[in-house]
């Protein structure tokens, strides 16, 4: 008989508890990085986790990034499920690599016989006021690579959901965290129903067009869905929750229901995951679309300062605008 | 061990020429060079100070303060000459402005109104690096350049503890050495590198200790006393310049605030520990020392303050001062000249802006 | 007065040509990586270079590709036009920091103060029977990545005028070289008028639809089109030469002409160049498609081995596969 | 010098226990434990020979061969236990098949069949490492794990000279010694990274002095010395057993042969330089020093060849075997369970046959 209990958690919050929980559980999940000991993480991602299992299974390690992520991958063929954390986003680049040519590759390369089963954590995106490289949204460099599963949680219940899952899995898992997001807070169920990697969900339901969104804009979507309600247009919302592996059914059949699609996501558009969506979504919908899938995206630029994000960050009147785009007078 | 090997090992403790009570041990430098360090530490002081409350009064985001580092502040600056270069990390702002950038414009990246502020080529001063480590082989870059070309630059390079563990603090080191490039890499070990301290850093016997592997003399002096630092310093970039290759030096300080404003080191460290260092403070240091040697007059002690109160206002003045944010800028400097797909996205954001006004 | 002259030249020799060219013109252009010196570069690019202009101008370095890039920006910073050779693509990864962070960013970060006239040459893509790490197709991490120039010549002449190109430019390049076409010949007429960087070129015209292709698979699709042109449809093959800047103008003018598409490329298609330009082509053209544009790219694998490469290369059959499926029926 | 920093540093020449004459210059193993070295050096030379012949006759792309640092690659297996762990690079085949792998799995990768032939598990080898030093740190990862088991395994960690200059080997070294993790760090230092010589590659006195820098153990070894050789590494390795942590050991040798075959090496070095290793082959060396002491008959020589023989028929055998590439095997790697994309991509290929079939 299983206890349900109800807590009301943020998303960090949840992170560290789908971590103690899979730590408490599962004597070979070890969690290191930089300050993720006695300090928590800057995020307080790992708060107590230190002194609760004891420095062999989580701690500190010299800076270098790289050397995190290849300890892990050789504790993931030795027996271990390592969970390490990147304490930003560009911070992870001096890893790719070992990321790319290493963590992606090494099943394919021995014919299963070698799985990784690990979890690199990435503390990710903009809409914190960080200063240059604290604010890259790198999900592309990662969904390009094949063997590689890139999931985004929106919402504390997906956090807990999808990291227990990630540390579970037998393949490794870029696990993005949108920063923005880690200090918004909901009740979660326990034990939590969880969706697997790879489901997305339709998290507003509305008829006139949907909304493509992940991670960081999902609440921008839903937002702007909120206004156009009050406009008189009902906006539908899908959450892709995971970017790798694509859930093409979920989106395509949302896509289809309404004829016309926004895609939002924070990170610069050019050759992004928004392209992707937008090119597979038109291959496999084509005949069911009024109008071109618009795309409400970051810059090609680099991360703004600041003072100037705000400009780069897709908000609601973009979205909203990009939906006024498509066609409705022709339809 | 071979003469080579000599020449490559730092001395088994650092070098220090003025000691905590402020009495000389060794050769010091001259009462005016140090008379000139002592009021530059004193402005440098102030600027960490004053760059702190800042914070607090919401000027600037946030700020890694170099408060009880100022001696390695002030003499990684001050034995370069204008032509030299200065490659500093996030915590080296007043190294900066010792090399002569402008503290606003220093600040720039931390109050959030540019990426870099200051113009790298007018003091020969790379900006900022935040990426541990990376700026390392520029440095190398910038010296094997100047080399090439027979220039009598110098390359001043600095990082934390924490950098040394980067790939990058290795293949720079390396490159130098290879290449004989004239650059002095320049450690300031403070003990941490955020939460983790040096223990969890490295296994060796000192940081200077690393420039054996590349054949790189290693040095290691005192963070807290201005002469010694000059003198180590000082010496490594003279020889750098007359073509003897690349040096490292590491010095031994501490970080006596938190890692910025936003970070708590009472998680990871004890107050026992910080209190331990205070008697160490670099300025308390040189004060006595040149006040015992009645080099000090209170009416030049009133300047130096009366000088880092200037430098101060000044800060205050220029981060207090608005810059109103201009969203044209995001397109304007990312290629010489901007794409097709740069000119349409600016002008979606200009198209924005011209609506928002039209409906105020 | 200029002479003309005319010499056949392959890809590599080509480019060659043109390093040597640039190097006798301008005294702060360098030449530097792994093997470029003595050797000549494992592909011969560098063939010579250093023999005619010292040790200063053309050198190895150890081994250490984020040293590499590093040092390149920092002789960029001062005075100098380094351009750098990674000796494969996949080798260029642990470069992917300096890249990323420095490179690409260096401009922005200082309001154009400090700029860097640099290019990182990258002998990339397969089909030459490489083992794993030696024929990625890494297009995609440059392109997404604001900042960054990033071209692929498919042709000796291309290769020629765009190194040059390259070399002149205030701002990097990412020049990718398709290595299995460096032993392709063709007679170059010198001086060689210079196609910008940032011009696709129709390659070859055609009114049914339109191949784009660029680097490894322009030969794969004007191959396509030429038995297409046997079995009686006409197909237009647009060749991009550059990936960032992307020209818009002539792809879009090419698919409204035929109102049908299919993108070749080599790369893993899942968040891809190909995505890209599917996704901004059916943007600006969505009312001239009378189909979906179709991709035909590599598969979401690791490259393979060498004995199955045959199957993850874009060849003519699945092109023409492609081709046959716009919806000819419908139209 | 400080105890700690004398224990770090290794011995001014490399130890070396029989001389190129096959003279003991020191404490040498037992004749038995060398008998059994000079039947695998043997074994080991065929294997490089074979492999290198098979090139030519089109059934390998590419050979690496290790052509004249056999005594390297037999000492680096015949120091470890069945649990503890090999990490091998490109050229390391044959240290590989000396652990145990089958010479034919072994080499899959260069014939083209799949990237890895053989499973890592079974003895404990790690697949061939392509990218430099990029496996360094996982060795860590694999003994770090070991460790907080308790389990006695050790990891041998090998690179190439070239390999030292990657940020990896940094790094690698660094959180070996930081945790105290049961590798052993071995440089074949062969003078060569493809052309680039070694000093190019780095300005140290030796690469077994980057250990100081790590607060690793340097020591450097003859690398034509098998003596030598399980002296210095089999002491490295039950050392780390015993908890001791890393230690990095260089062995000068030589690249007797071309980088691969496709490499041109006339481009960038003598024949006379080549010329001058051949007197210090380790075959001919351990061989003369055995059979000075009478210790090898003529039988067991010819066991030695005979058994030489049959591996190089072994190897043969199994690369003339033309093994049916499969498409399927794309796709069923790359995830545990694969992807819908990517079974829709199998099923495009698939087709793609089928109509192929159907056509034909
Ligand atoms: C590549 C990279 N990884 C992580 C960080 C995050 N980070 C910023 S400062 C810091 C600590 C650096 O410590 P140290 O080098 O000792 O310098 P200090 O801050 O003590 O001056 C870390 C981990 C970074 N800036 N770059
Ligand atoms: C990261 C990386 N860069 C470049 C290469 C290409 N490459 C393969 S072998 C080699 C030379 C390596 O020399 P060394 O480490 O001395 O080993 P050796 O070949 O002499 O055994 C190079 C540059 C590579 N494999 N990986
Ligand atoms: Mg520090
Ligand atoms: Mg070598």
């Amino acid at each position: 008989m299983t206890t349900v209990a109800h807590h009301k958690l943020s998303l960090a919050q949840a992170l560290n508890r789908a971590l103690r929980d899979a730590m408490a559980e599962d004597p070979t999940v070890v969690m290191f990085g930089e300050d993720v000991g006695a300090l928590g993480g800057v995020f307080r991602i790992t708060d107590g986790l230190t002194a609760e299992f004891g420095e062999d299974r989580c701690f500190d390690t010299p800076l270098a990034e790289s050397g995190i992520v290849g300890m892990a991958v050789g504790m993931a063929m030795n027996g271990m499920r390592p969970v390490v954390e990147m304490q930003f986003d560009a911070f992870a680049y001096p890893a790719f690599e070992q990321i790319v040519s290493h963590v992606a590759k090494m099943r394919n390369r021995t014919r299963g016989r070698v799985a990784l089963p690990m979890v690199i954590r990435v503390p990710y995106a903009g809409g914190i006021g960080g200063v240059e490289h604290h604010c890259d949204s790198s999900e592309a460099y990662y969904a390009h690579t094949p063997g590689l599963q890139v999931v985004a949680p929106a919402t504390p219940a997906d956090g807990y959901a999808l990291l227990r899952a990630a540390i579970a899995d037998p393949d490794p898992v870029i696990f993005l965290e949108p920063k923005k997001l880690y200090w918004s807070k909901e009740e979660i169920e326990f034990p939590v129903r969880a969706p697997g990697i790879g489901t997305a969900v339709v998290r507003r339901a509305g008829t006139d067009a949907t909304l493509i969104a992940y991670g960081p804009t999902v609440p921008v979507a839903l937002e702007a869905a909120e206004v156009a309600a009050q406009e008189g247009r009902s906006l539908q919302v899908v959450d892709l929750r995971s970017i790798v592996p694509f859930d093409d059914e979920t989106v395509c059949a949302a896509v289809r229901s309404t004829g016309r699609a926004v895609v939002v996501a924070e990170s610069s558009g050019f050759a992004g995951v928004s392209a992707e969506i937008v090119a597979r979504v038109t291959e496999r919908c084509f005949a069911a679309l009024a109008a071109p899938i618009r795309r409400v995206t970051g810059f090609d630029i680099p991360y703004p300062p600041p003072k100037l994000e705000h400009f780069q960050l897709p908000g609601v009147d973009r979205v909203l605008d990009a939906v006024d785009d498509l066609q409705w007078e022709e339809s | 061990m071979t003469p080579d090997l000599r020449r490559l090992l730092p001395s088994d403790s650092p070098v220090t020429l003025i000691d905590p009570d402020g009495h000389a041990t060794g050769d010091v430098p001259d009462d005016a060079t140090l008379l000139r360090s002592l009021g530059a530490l004193i402005t440098a002081r102030r600027l960490n100070d004053q760059a702190y409350a800042l914070v607090r009064q919401g000027r600037l985001a946030v700020y890694p303060s170099s408060h009880g580092q100022e001696a390695c502040q002030v003499a990684a600056a001050q034995v370069l000459r204008p032509q030299d270069w200065l490659f500093p990390t996030y915590r080296d702002t007043v190294a900066a402005t010792v090399k002569g950038v402008d503290p606003v414009e220093a600040l720039s990246l931390l109050k959030g109104d540019w990426h870099c502020g200051y113009d790298p080529y007018e003091h020969h001063v790379a900006p900022h690096t935040t990426p541990l480590a990376t700026q390392l082989p520029h440095a190398v870059g910038v010296a094997h350049a100047a080399r090439l070309r027979g220039e009598p630059a110098v390359v001043m390079a600095m990082c934390g503890d924490g950098g040394t563990s980067e790939g990058d603090f290795h293949e720079a080191l390396n490159f130098a050495a290879v290449f004989h490039a004239p650059v002095v890499f320049f450690v300031q070990n403070n003990e941490y590198a955020i939460s983790v301290p040096l223990s969890r850093q490295t296994a060796a016997p000192s940081l200077a200790h690393k420039g054996v592997g590349y054949g790189v003399p290693g040095e290691r002096v005192d963070g807290n006393d201005m002469a010694a630092l000059l003198t180590v310093l000082g010496a490594a970039v003279e020889r750098a310049r007359a073509g003897q290759g690349p040096q490292l030096v590491e010095a031994h300080t501490y970080r006596m605030q938190a890692h910025t404003n936003a970070d708590d080191a009472t998680r990871y460290r004890d107050d026992a520990e910080v209190a331990a260092w205070v008697g160490r403070d670099p300025i308390t240091r040189l004060r006595a020392y040149l006040t015992g040697r009645g080099a000090l007059t209170a009416e030049a002690d009133a300047e130096f303050a009366a000088a880092a109160e200037r430098a101060a206002a000044h800060l205050r003045d220029g981060l207090n001062q608005d810059v109103e944010p201009n969203p044209e800028d995001l397109f304007a400097y990312v290629y010489s000249t901007p794409t097709t797909q740069l000119r349409e996205q600016a002008a979606l954001v200009a198209d924005e802006l011209s609506r928002e006004v039209a409906q105020a």
